[in-house]
């Protein structure tokens, strides 16, 4: 497949786009600027990117606890997504959700989740809807290698799987969960041997190029499109930060050299020499990428400071559509 | 209006005549389609609207439940079953924290019409996992719409109310009610949710039953009604939100009152009901607030034993005797 | 593997108390004479059996809803089982359990289960008992095709292979859930295309010879034992009757020709055709043992009949080792 | 004893002495291995008693509780964490209806001794999904035993009681009570299941609170008191048996109560302990039992909202006021 420079120059800006909304998070969180968790996505933006390029904002996404990349990556702008992490009324969720649940239906991401696996089911209800009204969408479901182990994420491929849905399984597999080895917690290497017992194609992709699974998706979502049913797509990737936080803590469940080691392969810049190379880009371009999204986070942050916390009166709104009288106490 | 149909028949014919109504709505759940549900409920429903909107689904709840909330968060209007109410463990995720909160979550922005269908109740000797009365658990849960009707009229008022309803809703079918025969009539219609409905008006003591607590209690109100007691009977309907006004106005009149459910009582709904009563209407109260309703422990097999479990006419004759006889304040 | 006529003779004395309980069971069932629901074995006898003539009293067994089968082919007695069916006091589980709880830890039988996939897990906790202990048992889960489509099962099959437990997992893949056939409700023709998702091997057999499941469970016994973990044995089968009760009551969803054809391949008659070409047994020494063990099913049924029911002070005995105080309420 | 260590040392401590005295104590759970878990409540037991005995699971909470159901009902004693109270929601089949419910279906034949544990509590803006109180749920559920240790000396207690119990117990550690310091004896100690502690005692009003608004409704009462108001602090420690007469008792002294606990208010515990209340000591009552509770909404995010909506010591102590206030009967 011959991509565009379009294409190319905004997965790039999308990956770049990732990277500095979350490394200023996280700077931020060690500031103690941020409250509760924060689950940082640097070094898997290959993903996010590659997949979201290939769909549409009708096209509809479900994330994980790890979702801020996602959400950048499906056309997310940093303003309100910076306001969510602080817990601002003009937050995205206004302030009710948080990063754990970070979201926006308008560009189709339905959610970031605190639950592992639970945005996999949502996904399948997505695409079940698109197939119904016959609107030409796919959904697409973000989740760990960890997660394939609960039973939501079963329970979401095989329907998708028996019910012919517009769905696409997008893993990101880091090799961990949490603080614990893939190789702990299954028998298997790859998530993609999952595939088969569903009855699904399954395809294992460079989690760190951006362009192969791209490209992958495309296909997926040709095949889904064309009725013919959901995919497994299998990007091997890394987290380049703690699983929650930013330090690894002098945590000793991964070494020093793995981390180094991934770090070589960082999906931005191995991809911005690659076009460098081909003559696609030049390191100025790049530069000047970087530096204009630098200056777009410097205004969301300080839109985000600037912005109010949410009045306490907003404690009991968007509990139901209108609050039943009898539901307050 | 003279038409008597079942409380099955007054289900299946809200169903089928809003889905004429809205081609958003679907239904999915096990054994709906081909088969019409276990109870009959979906009854005939794919034969009109065929299989993309009437579908029967792999044994998975977590993902019926899933299929429901992406679906409804991104258009349609879904109405997914769970055979038994014990069921809903296992999906509880999807629907506690899935469901029930992800308008509030994401600030508002998620409007997720959803109704989830299930069969609660005991007496027919199904045992400790397809008899459980669990409404006191989704009632805790901000979010979520609870109703259980009791007779056939309500079942199609509440039943077309949940389906036209913008939050999340649970209808809980009576298993021993399924054949109740009653007048309802053809065209649509609406029970606001929230609103209860006193079957008796009564001055001595106020009784709060559910589900088919209610015609038990009515009898017994019937027959105390001869030996000179007079009770009011309130059937809620809508157990969340609850109407409480209806319950505390009533209780304020009679200065006593008997709640009786058919659930666990530690920690039951009716502990709230009494809670509330005994809060709200203390100055009246020459009792205090009884409850009659299942003792602590899981559901008998054997009918010698069910039959003690479950709340009878008998206990609750007795508990109305007890309180109505006790020395006013 | 040559096997002794002991135990040949003992695979078609198991398969053959299976047969008579389960007919009788029905026939009770159509007299009104067993309170709740029943799910019949009848078909599947083959699958029991196998698997517990390779299992010793020590080994561990899950069951599903479809329970009696592997209770009689583990060791469990008629007159107990019958009783319990019955709701009796002198039932396995003293009448509060039913057919679909129906359990003997005595000969290593967890409990059927009234809902589907839960006995998995219960099996993996079983097995992690036996490693633990390092006492050289195994535990293996019965389950149904469908149930493969619910994330406990899934959970547990990952779970048992990342462990690597000494577990069995054993499919009786009838080609029906309910009333819903396979291919509604999953895009796969085998469930042992899923073994390859956990990283265990997985062997599909013939679940009309009784035989070959034997050897497909000594050799997983053998993997499991010499700590190499589990294995998923799918067992191609098929049920006789209704989903639960006896009459197919006109229902469509399987045709009557397919339901003869299955009834061709009978796992107790086509084995005992095999032996007596084989010369292993006569017709007459088969015809005996039909003989004893329906005086034996006779008897089992007086007694059940005979014996009392619970009585009420039993009604919250059980819940707890010892009810505590403040819990009776 | 002079010797003050934390909450978590206290339940670590407790957990280890348990494993050195017996050794079919073990436990599993999600990173509570290699990583001690991540509240490090397991820290450093593993490097004690190997990874036979203490285990890093996949992320499959049915299958977590599953694997303890399974042990524990054939000789082990298994202690299984859930990371978050929120997850148990995910899991809630197996406590529900398999592992409390197995011994009384079994009739009595089955005994399951395992201890659940899970970090409870918000306060953290740890957001919707990871801040719950869930207690009513689980208690009311028959089969279960409940604890919620508001200090570090009835941790190690209520710990202790619960490893030793042959019922299914769990055990709710408050994430904000984690750092907690105290006084803590060496040696192990038991806190019996079902028994209350009054920490503080007085002659107006009897708060019941739990977790940690035992210690917030606390330092209100010492407050109060030099205002001239005593009031007697209960904390029940154990939620399931209900410690009902300890609580009655007193309110039967002060003539008035008011109830505190983190959850949300409708169909919460404390509904029930006021309707036992009222039930119990109506004749004592000079005032109605309140409740000081969450408000009817998932919980929000943000810490301008989070504060709002848990109980805070001005509410207590408003409520205390009112309650102690109004004109006697
Ligand atoms: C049901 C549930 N169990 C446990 C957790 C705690 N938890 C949060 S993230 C995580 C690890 C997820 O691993 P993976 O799916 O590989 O995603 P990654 O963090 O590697 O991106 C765990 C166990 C949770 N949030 N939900
Ligand atoms: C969680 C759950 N969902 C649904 C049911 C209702 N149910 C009982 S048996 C059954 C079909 C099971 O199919 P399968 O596993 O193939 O076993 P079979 O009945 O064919 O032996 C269903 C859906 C249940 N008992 N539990
Ligand atoms: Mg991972
Ligand atoms: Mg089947």
């Amino acid at each position: 497949m011959e991509l565009s420079t379009d294409v190319l120059t905004d997965m790039h800006r999308r990956m770049v786009r990732i990277r500095l909304f979350e490394e200023a998070a996280g700077k931020l969180a060690e500031a103690a600027k941020l409250p509760g968790f924060l689950h940082l996505y640097v070094g898997q933006e290959a993903v996010a990117s590659g997949v979201c390029t290939a769909l549409t904002d009708q096209d509809q996404i479900t994330s994980t606890h790890r979702g801020h990349g996602h959400l950048v990556a499906k056309g997310g702008e940093f303003k309100p997504m910076m306001a969510e992490l602080m817990g601002k009324a003009t937050g995205y969720n206004k302030g009710k959700g948080g990063s754990m649940h970070i979201s926006n239906l308008d560009v189709g991401m339905l959610g970031a989740n605190g639950i592992v696996g639970a945005g996999a089911p949502i996904a399948v209800g997505a695409g079940f809807g698109n197939k119904l009204k016959g609107n030409g969408n796919v959904a697409a479901a973000f989740f760990g290698d960890g997660s394939t182990n609960i039973g939501a994420f079963h329970e979401a491929a095989n329907m998708a799987c028996a019910l012919k849905l517009p769905v696409l399984f997008i893993c990101e597999n880091n090799e961990y969960g949490e603080f614990t080895a893939r190789d702990k917690t299954m028998a298997i290497t790859d998530i993609v041997d999952r595939a088969a017992g569903y009855g699904m194609p399954g395809v294992i992709v460079d989690g760190m190029d951006v362009v192969a699974i791209h490209e992958a998706t495309i296909e997926a979502k040709n095949r889904a499109v064309r009725g013919e049913g959901p995919s497994l797509i299998e990007a091997k990737t890394y987290r380049f930060y703690n699983h929650h936080g930013v330090q690894n803590l002098g945590l000793k469940y991964r070494t020093d050299d793995e981390v180094a080691e991934w770090k070589q392969r960082d999906p931005i810049f191995t991809f911005e020499d690659r076009m460098i190379d081909a003559g696609t880009a030049t390191r100025d371009d790049f530069d000047g990428v970087w530096a204009e999204l630098r200056a777009d986070i410097d205004e969301a942050i300080q839109f985000a400071e600037d912005s109010p916390v949410p009045d306490v009166d907003q404690l009991l709104v968007d509990v139901y559509t209108e609050m039943p009288a009898g539901a307050t106490s | 209006m003279s038409r008597k149909i079942s409380y099955v028949q007054a289900f299946n014919e809200a169903v089928r005549q809003e889905m004429r109504a809205d081609e958003t709505v679907f239904c999915a759940g096990e054994d709906i389609g081909g088969f019409g549900g276990v109870f009959q409920t979906y009854a005939g429903l794919q034969e009109e609207f065929g299989e993309e909107r009437v579908v029967d689904t792999p044994i998975s709840e977590q993902a019926i439940i899933g299929l429901g909330v992406g679906a409804a968060a991104t258009g349609s209007r879904p109405i997914v079953d769970i055979m038994f109410m014990d069921f809903i463990c296992v999906a509880f995720d999807q629907i506690v924290n899935q469901a029930a909160k992800m308008k509030y979550m994401f600030g508002g922005s998620a409007t997720v019409p959803l109704t989830i269908t299930t069969g609660g109740g005991g007496g027919l000797s199904a045992a400790a996992q397809h008899s459980q009365s669990l409404e006191a658990l989704i009632c805790h849960i901000p979010g979520l719409k609870v109703v259980h009707p009791s007779n056939p009229y309500d079942m199609k008022g509440l039943m077309t109310a949940c389906i036209r309803e913008d939050n999340p809703t649970i209808m809980i079918k009576h298993k021993r009610l399924l054949g109740m025969q009653g007048e309802v009539p053809e065209e649509p219609y609406m029970i606001p949710l929230g609103t209860a409905a006193t079957l008796r008006e009564g001055a001595d003591v106020t009784v709060v039953a559910w589900g088919r607590m209610v015609n038990e209690a009515f009898d017994v109100a019937e027959k105390l009604a001869e030996d000179g007691i007079d009770v009011e009977v309130i059937d809620p309907r809508t157990l969340q939100p609850l109407d409480s006004e209806t319950i505390v106005e009533s209780v304020r009149k009679t200065n006593r009152a008997v709640i009786v459910h058919e659930a666990v009582r530690f920690a039951g709904l009716g502990a709230e009901v009494a809670a509330q009563i005994q809060e709200e209407a203390f100055d009246y109260l020459d009792a205090p607030v009884a409850r009659v309703a299942a003792p602590f422990s899981p559901v008998p097999f054997t009918p010698a034993l069910e039959q003690h479990y479950q709340p009878s006419a008998a206990r609750i004759e007795q508990a109305i005797r007890d309180i109505v006889a006790r020395p006013g304040a």
